[in-house]
């Protein structure tokens, strides 16, 4: 039927439409909000199931919007990576919002709740375009979108924190956005081309013409990317923003959105760039450093956090770095393992966020150190935040040490065993501050401030338990998510 | 390559030259202010410099809009940057727009747009 | 056969079995378990001597494959034969006398179970087949007897028993390590002689047979590894004592026979295999060992006070004999050896009997006295006579005093050493150890004399007088026994010496001349006489001289003693090095782990404050330049200011100035108005004269408040340009002032950075934001750089 | 029934699992159903253990893919003669402790959490020992580790939380080097299988030798190596004493079991004897073993000088590891089987007297063998084996673990055996000297008032079944242990098929 055939569009195009009905529905019918906000997701879902199976099934596939072939339309190309982002995506998106219908309540004031639907959807919307769009320009605007979404989910909770760092977030986005178009810019300059499959045509022969100006392009895109994906020495906007912000928020952001400029930047670099340029400057190079600087010192800085958010959000400074990592190996098993860290660590960093905010709905409190015997009084996120902490540190049958797993065989495959020592550092550093969390939550003297608890919702339980058995699934049946990745891999690396 | 030839290349490539200061130009805006508003300020400049940069690109010397009438043969720009540019300018606006949303609500919690004076009042890190 | 061979299962079966029903029993009743501890002592007895007619043809075999993996052997020859009869008599004749002796004892059950087990494992010793068996015995002795010797559990007999315990483990420990040696090289355990193989495989025999000899020189009592043997017997209950000095100190000399005499010998004597000659001055050394222990025994025992201690160090005295013929045989090897072989085996048969019975008699005097320290227990000779004529008995045997069992073995001992420094090639240094050989038994006597002496005569303390001086009659029926014993051995010293000692050499390669020679001695003859006379004559003027100088009663400085210079000091170092030094290094690792842990957290906040105080330093350096820059603005601003603002004065001044130029003006075109006036007033004089005059004043009136607006304007004028000149005053002042403050403030501004240095990081939100996008920025310059140089120039 | 058979694996695995959860559900409602269970389930999967036997006993591997994680990366098991020992044993010693933490943990708080972490860690334990490949043997390994911090931290004392912080920690860094050491293996290799025909690696090579001194680390932190010892002595004394007889008497074992399957199925003895890279492990062993025994005898705690006692027989079978002969193999296969008896005793027998006296120290032990004297003559059963006294089995190993470094020709780790028993008999028997001969602390009632004051029999039995081992296990000509080790050894030495 017609509509089958539109998905690519519609994943899109449902979540962008509901964000805006949004607003009156908030006016109009509030307790409609939740379940058309659920069902805009589940759709997007539904259909990024749909397009997996297809893309494994019958192969990549383009989609223009309009039907405008491809040289002036805008083209949605679903390839393995697309689909598989998209996946990673709405799943993990579906089961924050869901989390956070409850969650919010308690967070946000009433009148607002309304619009955050509205930025959550389009965020959702803007990060499904960013990752199946196949046109650089539409991909920047996507980018603007989210960028402006994911600001304004940090700062609708009107407190100070969240403002500030939104304004930080926002400004330094800005900075990014305005270096990818510049980098826009340039390359079309060169090639005439906005399309990534046009582009990559004519690029080797700009490449002879015109290196500078690829070069400088090259330069921006990273830049641009990397302050948006927080790559280590960009990352400064991050803790701020991602530990101020409302749980939900927090998830979402450290578990989608910073995923998302990585996969851009995965498609660019693999898709676009030519495979020369790459052999010629050490981009892949100074991406590997970063990213082992990522890991080491966002593990280090975490380490001294006493604010549970604060940490989390510097893990997942470290976290980034290993999807880098991934990509900056360039063999097959390291972008398998990196890529595959993306829905691996959005798993487990969403489900770390939503524990920690059921302990501040339950307890109201932040500190680690006052978090002590919360195993006893709040077991399901204790329990969640525990394998999550085992994921991280890589425990096997965790969906962590799989990925771990693929970057360290990736680190020996192209005999760099020094990246895979940079892992294993990272995951003993990552033992370092999860465990005792664990320990204390568990064993011990517990602390008065989280004796009695709020009880949580079954709104709020039930995605982190799902998310937890995930977490687990995925670490014992790897399987059904590598095809796709594999895949992915292989036809970036053009194998 | 002498001066001459720079001065020459320059001049060929004047649009892109001075797209780039400008944006160098908003660039040091955004960094150097402390006032919240000059640093939208300088975003939009910076902004700015790079869809005439874009704009540029498509420009071709002599060309005109491109706006075909018939019978006429002429040389015209290229008209997709611009339309892109279009694009880019709502973004930019919307992104000011909400930079401008947050210096209210910071110049409300804080009764100024002066970001050392919102640190002083903060009291965290006093300068 | 079958059950033959298994006779020295049973052997060891029975007692060990019996041992435990023994125990059950006393729970029952007393006198029922002292009945059934004889029994089982007697119906071992009974099974061992029953193995007679079968070690006079040959051997009698059995082995238990695979048990403990490597399989039980026990293999008895006559010369095991002859020490299992030894040990099971002396326990037969110990266990009788326990009855009596134990009856006021605590713990009679665990004290009856273990000196059964004891039994069981000693027997084990002799009739173990190879070395492995042994050694398991060996080992369940040691452990099985350490209970006997601590039985009182007071604090001196737990030292005691610390002191007997670890050093049987070491000794244990240092006899497998020779075994192991022995095993990889030989491939074989048995206990038969073996040189050439040993050599074969490479082995040093002054590698294995120290180890050999120290494990099985603990248990006999060789100096200077005698130090437990004093404590423990001082310590342990008289039945002990006995049959510790009847049997388990000969299971030590027996596993040295077997060791030296027998594995470490060549199976064909005919043919000495290359390197041999290290077994002679191996038996070379052990002579001279045997000579330190028997010197050092007697001397020890001559300045000892307690009888017991006296017994003791005789013991360890009497052991150096047996080592030194034991050295002898080895010594002279195949030729001559025999005679060596002979001396021990007669003297250790000789000295479980005397001993046991000197044992018997001084516990029996301590069941009388409680007490046997001579300087308090006196004249019991008065009181029990029996005991006295027992004792002197023993005494006379001991001493080498012909008609004693002693004098026929100490007569084929000084043969040995005789022959040893005639035939062995070492005529010095063996000369001088005969010597001191003779002086030995010459102090034996002395301290013999001493013990009996004090014990026996003198007059006894009052508070012993209303004791009871009865001696059960179990006692002295087996001391009658021994007292037979020791007498039948004196006067047909050839009897033992054929049927048992000569027969025992069997197994060994021992020249058979040898053997042949010594039994047609006839011990009777001046040739052996003489020593004892000299022996006697030397003891004689010995006791003199040392009661004379009191030097009995002379206490051995603590140094001396080789516990306290050797193996007390032996023993701190080791438990210094190995614990302190262990503990130490274990917790200083313990602590790098620690500490390593903290530097590395310390390093993750030193690295996070790092990177907040170097955002912070950017941000201060950068506020600081802005701040100065605004505070020059200002004052610029100011200066500005004041230029302006002066400027505005002197216009004023100029204006005023002006202002009174045209009043003047206004005056004097006034006063041309005046004068055309008054040419009009002229012409109009007649006609309006009075309105002129009237109009005059009108004129002189404006005139005059002319004068006074121009004198107005005029103080208006100094007015003004007095309040310029004050707010120009003002205004430098405000900009002193300010530049005041602006310094002020960078200096503040200056200290709080150094503040700020070591200062937290949180709430850093908006205000790096300069930072950051700097940040930004810097990265792209550095990777459009980096881009740009690999491509361009690499 | 090939099939059945072939499935039994995966059963023993799986039962303790599905167990916990049922204990789990149980146990919030009766208590005495939660220990019946428990037990059951530990004599079940000994039972099942046991089925084995006639398989593997004629030759055969059991090979039992369960699914597939990653591409040639699966979770599978694999049974042969040497699995099969250490399983049979632990389930053994799993079964008796169960029984005896009936009447030790009932006056503990916590059971309802003990009861499920013991079962689990012995279905985890199984994992390892009949885990088909090292990245099974890794997964069950980590779970274990893990699992028993539980175990560790029971008493949630101070000590116990931070000795379970270094548990934890010295966990994941030995987790992390057996990742390190696996991924390597799965690159040169290509996979991880044990039941590869040919050695994994088969080239020194650098990346080899770190592959190497990883597994060393990772499997040497568990089984007590030193220098990453330093976790045992903490932690082994905190836990409750049943867990302190499993984490002494097997989980130190699997860190063995791990570096045997590492030298002999990944890198082939023959790769090991031209290398030679197991010299440091034999260093290192000797250190252990030195270091162990010395610094036990001045501990004054009674279970902490048991745990450095553990350390230092863990020397002995690490250094049997390393000595790559038969006899020495089958001494130290044969050494896990008696320290697993021997150790269990002791930390058992410390868990009665704890119970019924509440005395930790061994000065306060005095007369305690007049109070117990079942559990202390047990104990001395035991403590004599350590020393290496004939006939208990304890000297049975030394016995063939000596012969084999006689083999080697190394006389010089023999001496080292033999100090170590010294050192052994320094520290055991004043303990047991003390506690029969001793006086009581204090007052001067040492003959009379002392009354037979026993643990219950539930405890007792398990305790005299472990001791009465010790003593058959060393004396009976060929009894099942004994035959394992031999048929394990040669079965290593010939490749392992």
């Amino acid at each position: 039927m017609n509509l089958s055939q539109h998905l690519p569009a519609l994943i899109v195009v449902v979540p962008l439409f509901f964000a805006f009905v949004m607003p009156l529905l908030a006016r109009w019918r509030k307790q409609w909000c939740v379940p058309v906000t659920l069902g805009a997701i589940i759709f997007s879902f539904v259909a990024a199931v749909k397009m997996a199976f297809q893309v494994m099934n019958t192969g990549p596939f383009s989609y223009y919007m309009g039907d405008w072939p491809p040289p002036w339309g805008i083209e949605l190309g679903i390839d393995y990576l697309a689909a598989f982002a998209a996946l990673t995506i709405t799943g993990v998106g579906l089961l924050i919002i869901w989390y956070g219908s409850k969650d919010l309540l308690h967070e946000l004031k009433a009148e607002v709740i309304g619009w955050y639907y509205t930025l959550y959807l389009l965020l959702i919307a803007s990060m499904v375009g960013i990752v199946i769009t196949n046109d650089i320009f539409n991909m920047f605007v996507f980018l603007e979108i989210c960028a402006i979404a994911a600001c304004g989910i940090i700062s609708i909770k009107e407190s100070r924190d969240c403002i500030e760092a939104a304004f930080k977030y926002l400004v330094l986005s800005v900075l990014g956005s305005g270096a990818f178009l510049l980098a826009v810019a340039m390359l079309y300059m060169v090639t005439g081309h906005l399309n990534f499959t046009f582009m990559a045509e004519a690029l080797p022969e700009a490449m002879a013409l015109y290196p500078n100006n690829l070069l400088v392009a090259l330069a921006l895109l990273i830049v641009g990317l990397g302050v948006k994906a927080a790559l280590f020495p960009l990352h400064v906007w991050l803790p701020d923003a991602h530990s101020s912000a409302p749980s939900p928020s927090s998830a979402v952001l450290s578990a989608l959105v910073i995923k998302v400029y990585a996969v851009a930047m995965i498609r660019l670099l693999y898709l676009v760039f030519p495979r020369e340029l790459l052999g010629m400057a050490p981009v892949m190079e100074i991406i590997l450093w970063m990213s082992s600087l990522a890991i080491i010192i966002g593990s280090m800085f975490a380490i001294v956090q006493d604010d549970i958010k604060k940490m989390l959000a510097y893990s997942s400074i470290a976290q980034i770095g290993y999807v880098f990592l991934g990509v900056g190996l360039m063999s097959e098993s390291a972008l398998v393992g990196g890529i595959l860290h993306i829905f691996n660590h959005a798993l487990m960093k969403s489900m770390l966020f939503l524990a920690a905010g059921a302990f501040i709905y339950g307890t109201g409190v932040r500190k680690l150190s006052e978090l002590k015997g919360i195993g006893h009084t709040m077991p399901i996120p204790a329990i969640a935040f525990c394998i999550g902490a085992f994921s991280m540190v890589g425990i096997p049958i965790t969906s962590g040490f799989i990925s771990k797993w693929y970057l360290a065989l990736g680190s020996l495959d192209v005999g760099r065993p020094f990246f895979m020592g940079v892992i294993l550092i990272s995951s003993l550093l990552n033992g370092f501050y999860y465990l005792p969390i664990v320990v204390n939550a568990f064993f011990g003297e517990p602390e008065k401030a989280v004796a009695k608890p709020k009880p949580l919702p079954k709104q709020m339980l039930v995605p982190l338990t799902i998310l937890s058995f995930g977490v687990i699934f995925f670490g014992v049946f790897p399987s059904l998510i590598l095809g796709i990745v594999y895949r992915a891999a292989q036809l970036l690396l053009g194998l | 390559m002498t001066i001459t030839e720079i001065v020459l290349r320059l001049h060929a490539n004047s649009y892109y030259f001075f797209a780039i200061i400008l944006f160098i130009i908003g660039f040091h805006t955004m960094l150097t202010h402390n006032n919240l508003i000059k640093k939208v300020i300088g975003m939009n400049i910076m902004d700015m410099a790079i869809f005439l940069f874009f704009v540029a690109i498509g420009y071709v010397r002599g060309g005109r809009s491109p706006i075909l009438e018939p019978g006429v043969n002429h040389t015209f720009i290229n008209p997709l940057p611009s339309a892109l540019i279009l694009t880019g300018i709502v973004v930019a606006v919307s992104v000011t727009a909400y930079a401008l949303s947050l210096i209210i609500k910071l110049y409300k919690h804080y009764g100024t747009i002066d970001a050392e004076e919102i640190m002083r009042i903060r009291g965290g890190g006093s300068l | 056969m079958i059950f033959t061979s298994f006779l020295p299962v049973l052997a060891i079966l029975v007692p060990w079995l019996g041992a435990l029903v023994v125990f059950l029993a006393g729970y029952l009743s007393e006198k029922l378990r002292n009945l059934l501890a004889v029994l089982v002592a007697l119906a071992t007895c009974g099974i061992v001597l029953s193995l007679y007619p079968y070690v006079q043809t040959g051997t009698v075999v059995y082995r238990f494959a695979d048990l403990m993996s490597f399989g039980l052997y026990f293999r008895v020859d006559f010369l095991s034969f002859v020490f299992a009869a030894l040990f099971s008599l002396s326990w037969l004749f110990a266990t009788i006398y326990a009855t009596v002796y134990m009856k006021k004892e605590h713990a009679q059950n665990r004290f009856y179970l273990f000196l059964l087990l004891t039994f069981a494992h000693c027997l084990g010793v002799v009739l173990a087949g190879d070395l492995f068996s042994l050694f398991l015995f060996f080992e369940l002795m040691t452990f099985s007897s350490y209970v006997l010797v601590i039985h009182r559990q007071t604090p001196g007999a737990i030292r005691a028993g610390n002191i007997t315990i670890y050093m049987g483990v070491a000794g244990g420990l240092a006899l497998l390590m020779g075994i192991f040696i022995l095993f990889a090289g030989v491939g074989t355990l048995d206990l038969v002689p073996m040189l050439e193989r040993i050599l074969a495989a490479g082995i040093n025999p002054l590698l294995v047979i120290p180890l050999f000899m120290v494990g099985f020189g603990i248990k006999m009592g060789m100096a200077p590894l005698h130090i437990w043997m004093p404590r423990a017997y001082e310590e342990g209950p008289s039945p002990i004592n006995a049959i510790s000095s009847a049997a388990m100190l000969k299971a030590g000399a027996y596993g040295m026979i077997r060791i030296i005499g027998m594995v470490f010998t060549p199976a064909n004597p005919a043919v000495v295999p290359a390197g041999a000659e290290v077994i002679k001055y191996i038996g070379l050394a052990v002579i001279w060992l045997g000579i330190l222990t028997m010197v050092m025994g007697a001397a020890l025992a001559i300045l000892q006070h307690n009888a017991k201690r006296i017994l003791a160090y005789s013991s360890v005295s009497q052991m150096g004999y047996i080592l030194m013929c034991i050295g002898v045989a080895a010594f002279l090897g195949f030729e001559k050896g025999a005679v060596g072989f002979s001396g021990a085996m007669y003297h250790i048969i000789n000295h479980s009997v005397f001993k046991a019975a000197l044992f018997m008699v001084v516990g029996a005097v301590y069941l009388i006295t409680l007490d046997v320290d001579l300087s308090r227990v006196r004249g019991m000779m008065k009181k029990v006579p029996f005991l006295a004529f027992v004792f002197l008995i023993s005494y006379v045997a001991i001493a080498g005093v012909p008609g004693g069992s002693g004098y026929a073995s100490k007569a084929i001992m000084h043969r040995a050493i005789v022959y040893a420094y005639k035939y062995g090639g070492e005529f010095t240094s063996l000369w001088v150890a005969e010597k001191f050989y003779v002086l030995a038994s010459a102090m034996t006597v002395v301290y013999f004399a001493k013990l009996f002496i004090g014990l026996f005569l003198g007059n006894m303390r009052k508070e012993h007088l209303h004791l009871n001086f009865q001696v059960s009659p179990l006692i002295k029926g087996v001391l009658l026994l021994y007292s037979a014993a020791i007498l039948a051995v004196g006067f047909f010293p050839n009897f033992v010496l054929n049927r048992i000692v000569i027969p025992a050499g069997a197994g060994f390669s021992f020249d058979a001349y040898g053997f042949k020679a010594l039994k047609e001695i006839n011990f009777f003859l001046w040739y052996d006489l003489q020593e004892p006379l000299l022996v006697f004559a030397l003891a004689a003027l010995m006791y003199l001289v040392l009661d004379h100088k009191r030097i009995f009663d002379w206490k051995a400085p603590e140094w001396l003693s080789v516990e306290h210079s050797f193996f007390l000091p032996l023993s701190r170092f080791f438990f210094k090095t190995c614990c302190n030094f262990g503990t130490a290094f274990d917790s200083a690792i313990n602590r790098t782990y620690l500490q390593s842990g903290k530097i590395a957290s310390e390093m993750c906040k030193y690295i996070t404050v790092f990177d907040s105080s170097v955002n912070k330093v950017y941000e201060s350096s950068g506020g600081a330049a802005r701040r100065l820059a605004e505070q020059a603005e200002k004052f610029d601003g100011v200066i500005n200011d004041a230029y302006e603002k002066s400027g505005g004065v002197a216009r004023m001044i100029a204006d005023g100035a002006e202002q009174f130029d045209g009043v003047i003006n206004d005056a004097y075109e006034k006063s041309g108005g005046v004068a055309r006036m008054i040419a009009d007033g002229a012409e109009q004089f007649d006609g309006v004269i009075n309105d002129a005059y009237e109009k005059s004043g009108g004129v002189a009136r404006k005139i005059a408040d002319g004068a006074e607006q121009l004198d107005g304007v005029i103080n208006d004028t100094y007015e003004k340009s007095g309040q310029m000149a004050r707010q120009l005053a003002d205004k430098t002042a405000e900009l002193d002032s300010s530049l005041d403050e602006a310094y002020e403030q960078s200096g503040e501004h200056s200290r709080s950075l150094w503040e700020r240095m070591r200062g937290s990081q949180s709430d850093w939100n908006i205000k790096n934001l300069n930072f950051d996008s700097l940040l930004i920025a810097l990265t792209l310059g550095l990777f459009l750089f980096l881009l740009f140089y690999y491509t361009r120039f690499n | 029934m090939p099939q059945l058979d072939s499935f039994l694996p995966v059963w023993i695995v799986m039962f303790p699992m599905v167990m916990t959860v049922v204990i789990f559900y149980v146990e919030q409602r009766s208590e005495k159903m939660r220990n019946a269970l428990a037990v059951a389930t530990s004599v079940v999967t000994f039972l099942s253990v046991l089925a084995l036997y006639p398989g593997v006993m004629a030759g055969k591997i059991i090979e039992f893919e369960l699914f597939q994680i990653l591409p040639n990366l699966a979770i599978s098991f694999r049974v042969d003669i040497l699995s099969f020992s250490l399983a049979l044993l632990s389930s053994f010693i799993w079964m008796l402790v169960a029984i005896y933490s009936i009447d030790y943990m009932c006056k503990e708080h916590g059971c309802n959490r003990y009861y499920p972490v013991l079962i689990i860690t012995l279905a985890s334990c199984m994992g390892i020992f009949m885990a088909g490949d090292l990245f099974t043997l890794f997964v069950f390994f980590e779970l274990m580790s893990l699992i028993s911090y539980v175990l560790v931290v029971h008493e949630e004392t101070i000590e116990a939380l931070r000795a379970g912080y270094k548990y934890l920690i010295m966990t994941i860094i030995g987790g992390l080097a057996l990742f390190f050491g696996i991924i390597i293996t799965f690159e040169l290799g290509g996979s991880v299988s044990l039941s590869n025909p040919v050695p994994l690696i088969s080239e020194p090579s650098n990346l080899a030798f770190f592959a190497f001194i990883s597994f060393l680390i990772g499997f040497g932190m568990k089984a007590g190596m030193f220098p990453l010892h330093v976790w045992l002595p903490d932690a082994h004394p905190v836990a409750p004493s049943p867990a302190s007889a499993l984490l002494s008497g097997i989980m130190l074992k699997t860190g063995a079991y791990g570096l045997l399957r590492v030298i002999f199925h990944v890198y082939g003895i023959e790769f090991m004897q031209e290398t030679g890279w197991t010299v440091i492990l034999a260093v290192v062993a000797v250190i252990t073993i030195l270091l162990g025994s010395a610094v036990a005898i001045t501990q004054e705690n009674l279970k902490r000088r048991l745990a450095y006692s553990s350390v230092g027989q863990m020397g002995y079978i690490l250094l049997g590891i390393s000595i790559l002969n038969e006899r020495a193999l089958m001494g130290n296969i044969f050494h896990i089987f008696s320290h697993a008896f021997m150790k269990s005793t002791l930390f058992l027998a410390a868990g009665a007297i704890i119970l019924k006296t509440g005395k930790k120290n061994i000065k306060d032990l005095g007369g305690i063998g007049r109070q117990m004297p079942f559990t202390m003559f047990a104990f001395t059963l035991a403590a004599l084996s350590m020393i290496g006294i004939p006939p208990f089995n304890g000297f049975l190993s030394k016995w063939t673990l000596s012969l084999g470094a006689m083999d080697a020709g190394v006389p010089f780790y023999v001496l080292i055996l033999l100090i170590s028993s010294l050192l052994n008999g320094l520290y055991y028997l004043p303990i047991i000297i003390s506690a029969f001969f001793g006086e009581e602390h204090g007052e001067g009632h040492q003959h009379q008032s002392i009354k037979i004051n026993e643990a219950p029999y539930k405890m007792l039995i398990p305790i005299a079944i472990l001791a009465i081992s010790c003593l058959l296990f060393g004396l009976l000509p060929s009894n099942l242990p004994f035959d394992l080790s031999r048929v394990a050894a040669e079965y290593l030495l010939r490749g392992g098929f």
